[in-house]
C-alpha cells in the first residue's frame, strides 16, 4: 500500500456519466489484484473524504479505474484531464481469490456484474484464464440500466468469454434484473452449475446472487461496497456484519470488500 | 533556520512534539505503519476498547458533509485482551512512539477492569472515553450513559476518582463538548485526579442519508467531527485552559500546522489530529513538519485582549 | 406541476409560507427591500431590540470561516422606541409580511416592558431572545445573564411565565444550543407558556482574527451560524420536535431548500434564513420558490427507522 | 442598489497583486458616486461573504473595481478573466460630497490615499473638475508600498492634478507616511489649507489625516474600512465608532462608508 501523486494518461469516456482514467502508478499497477481498490482524493475542499474505486485494469505502469458519475466527487473526477495529478492510496483490501475450474469436471466459472460492478470483475477476467472448460466457456452476465451502461461487453467476448446480458429498461438483452437472467440460464439446457461465482454490484444483486449460489451450493464471491471514510482499516465506518463469532462486523476495506456469499448476514 | 524544539511533557508521557493521533481515527496504530513513520508522532492513541469486544452500529455509519464528517461507529473494538494479546505487542514491535490506550465502558467495574489489565502492558497513559455520543442510549434513555456521563460533573467526579484509585499510569479524561459549561466538567474531574484533559469528542449531529426520494427513511445520528467543529473546540480549550491546572489536549477540526498553532496558542498542551487522518494519512506528519519549521511552539496562555463572551 | 400549498400557521400566526428570517440577519426588514419581494416571504423577525438602544461590541465583528461565520455584534440596535416610532411604521408601508419582533433584555423587567409596549404595535408576534452568545458577561461572571438564560430551564421557566403574563401576542421563545439537554429548557418553556420554539441561535465559538505576527493578539468569541452548525441544529430540532407539542422555527445554516426540507422534514413548522440572507439576499426567495416548485412541504414527524443516539 | 450578474469585459493588471476589473452593469454605473462600493460574489463554496469593493471608475454601461491581492478572496478574484460572470450588490453606501474649491477663496482641495484607498478617490478626482483655483491646483498626495503600488499617477497628472508621493521602501517618492509629507508639504512654501481634505487608506492614516484636519481646521471625510458581513445594513458587523449621541456607532456599509473626520472616535 502506497500514497502517491498519480499522473492521469488518459481518460475515456464510455458515455457521458461512465468514465474511465488511467493513471501512471508502477508501484500500484505491478501490485494490486482483482478486487483490490483505490481511495482517490477529489480536488476540492468540499471533498472531504477520499472516494473508493476498484482498479478494473492494469499494464505494467499504469493502471485504471471506471466509475459512474453519481454524486458531487463522480462528478468532479469526471471533469478531470490527461495531465490532472490526483493523490491515491493502494491497493488496498483483499482480491478476488483465484478459484477458478474445478480441476476433476472441468466446469467453468461465472461472472455475476451488476452497474459498475463490473469494473472489479473485468479486471479480474482478464486475470483469469477463460479457456474452455469441458462443458462450456465461463459466462458473464452482464446487468446495468441501459445499452449505454453496458460497458466492458465487446472486450469480454474477445477474451473468449460468453457474455448474457440484462437491462432494466430492455435496451440491450433481457429486461429485467441480471440475478433473474442468472436463475433462468441455470435451468435452461445450456446453463451449468458452475464451479464458482464472482459478483460484484448492488447489495440486493449480491444478496440474490448468494441465495442462488447457497441454494445450487456453489463456492461464491462477492465484493461488497460501503461508504468508507479512511479506506485502511481505522475508522471501523465499512463494517459489514458476518456470521463470524469472533468479529462480527468485518471492514469491507481490510477484511474485504471480497467475502465469502455465506459469511455475510443480510437484513 | 534549524527545527525548533518541539518536546513536551504531558503529564509525564514523554513526547517528542505535541501531536498525537485521536482515538478511533488511527485504529491500533497498526494500519498506517505502511503510509508514514509512526516514530515521528508525538504518541499514537488506540480505537477506545471495552473489556469485551463490540462490534458497533448498523450501517450507515459514515456521513459526508463538505466540511465535517458525521460518524455512528458505535464503538466496534477488540476487546481488552485482543489490544493486550495481539495488538499492543504488535505495534510495540514497530515503533517506540508512546501509545495511549483509551478505554470506554458501561459500568464502574468496566473501566476499572480496563485500568487493571493495563497495567504493565507498556502503554505509556490512558485516555478515559466518556463522551462517545455513539453508543446505544442517548436522549431518549434515562439510565446512566458511561459513554455520556462527561455531560454531569457528579458523575465525572465518581468515575475518575474510582478509576484514578486503580492505575499509576497518566490518566487521561476526554471530555463531551455537547455540555452546557464545559469547565465545570473539566474543574469536577481535575478535581478527582484527572492528570490531563482530552477536548473535544465529537458533538452528536444528525443528518438524512439518503439522497432523491429515499432521502428521508434514512436519519442518521452520530457525532460531527472535522474542521466544521474547530471554532467550538477552541472557544472549549480556551475557556478550560484558564480554569484548571492539568494539561489539556485539543482536538477538533485540526487538518494543518496553523490549526494546530491555534489549539497550542489557546492553551493546549499538545493538539491531536483525527478526522484529518482519512482526508490524508500525510496531514499529521504535515503538520509535525509545520510545529518545527516555522517558530516552534507558540507561546502559550497569552492572549491579553479579549473580546465578546470572554 | 402546480405551485404546491405551502401557507402554515405558527402558533396563529398565519403565514403563506414557512419561510422566515432570522433575526439579525435581515435588520428591520427595510434593508431589503430593494433587492427583494418583502410580500414574498412567510415572516419578517427584526433584530433583537432592547428597551433602550445598544451600541454593541467592538470591532472585529465578523469573522469569516469557509462553512460559517462567527459575529460578536453584542445586540447594537435602535431599541423600543425607534423601533415602534421610525422601524415598524415604514416596514408596515412596504409589506403586508407578518413582522415578528425579536425582545432581549437585563432584567424581567426588560422583557416586560417591550412586550408591553409592542402590544397594538401591529406586530404578528413576539420573539423572545434569551440565547444571544455575544453580550458582556459570558463564562466569567457568575452573574445572571437574561440574554443566555435559555441554558438554564428554571430561569427561563420564571422569565417566560413573566413575559406570557403581559402579552396577548404569539410568544416564540429562542433557544441556545449551548446546552447539555436542549429538550429539558424546551419543555420548560412549553410548560411556562411558550407558544412556539424557535432553535437555534448561535453556538458559542471562537477564532484568531488576525493573520501572520499579529494572529494571535485578536482572539474572537463571538456565535457560530451557517452551514457548519447544520448537522447540529437539525438534531436539536429532530429532539425537541419529539418532546414538546408546540410548533418549532428551525433555522442554523439554511442555504437552499433542501436544508429547508430537511428541517420541515424533522419536524419543524416553519424555518428561518439568517447567514444565507449575506452569502445572497436572493437565497430566501429560492427557498421559498423551491418548497413550493418541487413537492411542497414535506410529511413530518414521518422518521421511522433511527439510528444512533435516537 | 441592485444585485446583478455582471460580466467582466475586461481585466488589467498593474502589477501581479495589482489588478483592476471591469464589469458591464448599466444599472450600477449610472448610478454609483465616488465613494460608494459594490459587494462582489466570490465564485467558490469557501468564500462564504461578498467582498467589498470601491468603485474606481465608469463608463456610461460599465464601471472598474481596482484591488490589491492580500487573501484568499482577492487572489481568487484576480483570478477572473474577461468573460467570467460575478454577481455583484450595488451600489452601496454614501460617497463623498462634492464640496470642493471655496467659492470665495478658490482654494483647491486634496485628495490623500493610502494603498488601495486611491480607488474611490480616483473616482472621486474624476468626477471632481481639478480646474486651478488662485492658490494652486488641487494636490493628490499618494501613498504605497512601494513604486509599482503607486497606481493611477500618471492618469491624475494627466487630468490636472499635482500629484505628491511616498512609499514605505522609498523607491519612489518620498520615504515614509503619506501624511508626514502631506504635513510637511502643508508647511511647506508650497503648501496651502485646501478647501477640504478627501481620504481613504489604512486606519492608522485615516487617523493622522483628521488630527491634522482637526489642527488645521479644514473639513474632512474619510472613508471607513470595516469587515462587512452583509454591504447592506443589516447586519451591524462595520459598527464604526462615532462620537453621535444618538447612534453611538454607525455601519460602515449605510451610514458610510465615508465620514466626517471629526465624528470618528479613535482608540
Ligand atoms: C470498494 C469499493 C469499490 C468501488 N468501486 C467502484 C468502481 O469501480 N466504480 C464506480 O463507479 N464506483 C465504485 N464504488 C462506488 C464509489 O465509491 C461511489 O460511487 C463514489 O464514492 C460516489 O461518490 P460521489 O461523491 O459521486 O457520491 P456522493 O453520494 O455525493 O458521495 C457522498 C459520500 O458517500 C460515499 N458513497 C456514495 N456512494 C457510495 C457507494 N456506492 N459505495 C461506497 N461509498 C459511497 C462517497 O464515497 C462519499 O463519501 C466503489 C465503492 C467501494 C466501497
Ligand atoms: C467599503 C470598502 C471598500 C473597499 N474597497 C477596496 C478597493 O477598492 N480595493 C481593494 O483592494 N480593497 C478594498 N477593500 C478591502 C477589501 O474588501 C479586502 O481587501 C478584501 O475583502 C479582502 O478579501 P480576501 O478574501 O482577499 O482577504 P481575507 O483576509 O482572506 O478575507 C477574510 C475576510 O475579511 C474581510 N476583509 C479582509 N480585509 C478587509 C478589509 N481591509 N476591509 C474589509 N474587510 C476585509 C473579507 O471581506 C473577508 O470577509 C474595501 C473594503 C471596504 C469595507
Ligand atoms: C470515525 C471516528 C471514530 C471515532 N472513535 C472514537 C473513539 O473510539 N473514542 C474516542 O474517544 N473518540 C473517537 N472519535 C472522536 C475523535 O477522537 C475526536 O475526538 C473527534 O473526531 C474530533 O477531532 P477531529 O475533528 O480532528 O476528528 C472518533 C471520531 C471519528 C471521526
Ligand atoms: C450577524 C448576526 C447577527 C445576529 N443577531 C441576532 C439577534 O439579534 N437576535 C437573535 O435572536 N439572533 C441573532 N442571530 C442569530 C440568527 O438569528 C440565527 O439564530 C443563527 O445565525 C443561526 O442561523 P443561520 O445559520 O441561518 O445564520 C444573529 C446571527 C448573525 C449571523
Ligand atoms: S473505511 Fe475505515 S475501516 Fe474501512
Ligand atoms: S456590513 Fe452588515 S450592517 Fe454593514
Amino acid at each position: 500500500m502506497t500514497r502517491l501523486n498519480c499522473n492521469i494518461i488518459s481518460r475515456k469516456e464510455f458515455s457521458s456519466r461512465y468514465i474511465s482514467l488511467s493513471f501512471f502508478a508502477p508501484a500500484i499497477s505491478r501490485s494490486v489484484m482483482p478486487g483490490q481498490f483505490v481511495m482517490v482524493k477529489i480536488p476540492g475542499e468540499r471533498f472531504f473524504l477520499r472516494r473508493p474505486f476498484s482498479v478494473c485494469r492494469t499494464a505494467r505502469d499504469s493502471f485504471d479505474i471506471v466509475f459512474k458519475v453519481v454524486g458531487a466527487g463522480t462528478e468532479k473526477l469526471g471533469q478531470m484531464k490527461k495531465g490532472d495529478i490526483l493523490n491515491i492510496i493502494g491497493p488496498l483490501g483483499n482480491g478476488y481469490p483465484f478459484m477458478t475450474h474445478d480441476p476433476k469436471q472441468g466446469i467453468p466459472f461465472v461472472l455475476i456484474a451488476g452497474g459498475t460492478g463490473i469494473a472489479s470483475l473485468y479486471f479480474l477476467a482478464r486475470c483469469l484464464k477463460p479457456g474452455r472448460g469441458k462443458v462450456s466457456s465461463p459466462v458473464v452476465f452482464l446487468g446495468a440500466r441501459n445499452r449505454k451502461e453496458l460497458i466492458f461487453r465487446p472486450e469480454l467476448i474477445k477474451m473468449g468469454y460468453e457474455v448474457l446480458t440484462a437491462t432494466d429498461d430492455g435496451s440491450a438483452g433481457r429486461k429485467g434484473f441480471v440475478t433473474d437472467l442468472f436463475s433462468s440460464w441455470l435451468h435452461s439446457p445450456k446453463g451449468f452449475r458452475p464451479s464458482v461465482i464472482y459478483s460484484c454490484g448492488p447489495r440486493l444483486m449480491l444478496k440474490k446472487t448468494a441465495k442462488i449460489a447457497e441454494e445450487e451450493n456453489v463456492p461464491c464471491f462477492i465484493s461488497m461496497e460501503e461508504k468508507m471514510a479512511c479506506g485502511i482499516g481505522v475508522c471501523m465506518g465499512c463494517a459489514v456484519k458476518t456470521s463470524d463469532k469472533k468479529e462480527e462486523y468485518k471492514r469491507a476495506c481490510k477484511e474485504g470488500p471480497v467475502f465469502r456469499a455465506e459469511e455475510i448476514e443480510w437484513d | 533556520m534549524g527545527l525548533k524544539q518541539t518536546a513536551v511533557n504531558l503529564a509525564g508521557i514523554k513526547m517528542k512534539n505535541p501531536v498525537m493521533t485521536a482515538s478511533g481515527t488511527f485504529g491500533y496504530g497498526l494500519e498506517y505503519a505502511d503510509l508514514i513513520d509512526l516514530d515521528k508522532l508525538g504518541a499514537i492513541v488506540t480505537k477506545t476498547i471495552t473489556p469485551e469486544p463490540r462490534c458497533g452500529n448498523q450501517q450507515p455509519r459514515i456521513f459526508e458533509l463538505p466540511y465535517g464528517l458525521i460518524n455512528t461507529i458505535g464503538l466496534q473494538n477488540v476487546g481488552l485482551e485482543r489490544l493486550l494479546s495481539e495488538k499492543l505487542p504488535a505495534l510495540r514491535k514497530i515503533t517506540r512512539t508512546p501509545v495511549i490506550a483509551s478505554i470506554g465502558g458501561y459500568t464502574t467495574a468496566d473501566y476499572v477492569k480496563s485500568v487493571k489489565g493495563l497495567a504493565g502492558s507498556g502503554v505509556a497513559g490512558i485516555e478515559l472515553n466518556i463522551s462517545c455520543p455513539n453508543v446505544k442510549t442517548g436522549y431518549k434513555l434515562k439510565k446512566t450513559n458511561y459513554l455520556t456521563i462527561s455531560q454531569n460533573p457528579g458523575k465525572t467526579y465518581r468515575l475518575v476518582r474510582e478509576v484514578k484509585k486503580n492505575t499509576r499510569l497518566p490518566l487521561i479524561v476526554k471530555l463531551s463538548p455537547n455540555v452546557t459549561d464545559i469547565t465545570e466538567i473539566a474543574a469536577s474531574a481535575e478535581k478527582a485526579g484527572a492528570d490531563a484533559l482530552c477536548l473535544i469528542n465529537t458533538f452528536p449531529a444528525m443528518a438524512y442519508a439518503g439522497s432523491g426520494k429515499d432521502k428521508y427513511s434514512v436519519p442518521i445520528f452520530g457525532g460531527l467531527s472535522g474542521p466544521c467543529i474547530k471554532p467550538l473546540a477552541l472557544r472549549m480549550v480556551h475557556q478550560v485552559c484558564r480554569t484548571v491546572k492539568i494539561p489539556v489536549v485539543a482536538m477538533g477540526g485540526i487538518m494543518n500546522g496553523e490549526d494546530a498553532r491555534d489549539f497550542l496558542q489557546a492553551g493546549a498542551v499538545a493538539v491531536a489530529v483525527g478526522t484529518g487522518n482519512f482526508v490524508d494519512p500525510g496531514i499529521i506528519i504535515d503538520i509535525i513538519n509545520a510545529l518545527q519549521d516555522t517558530d516552534g511552539l507558540p507561546p502559550r496562555h497569552k492572549d491579553t485582549k479579549k473580546k465578546g463572551i470572554s
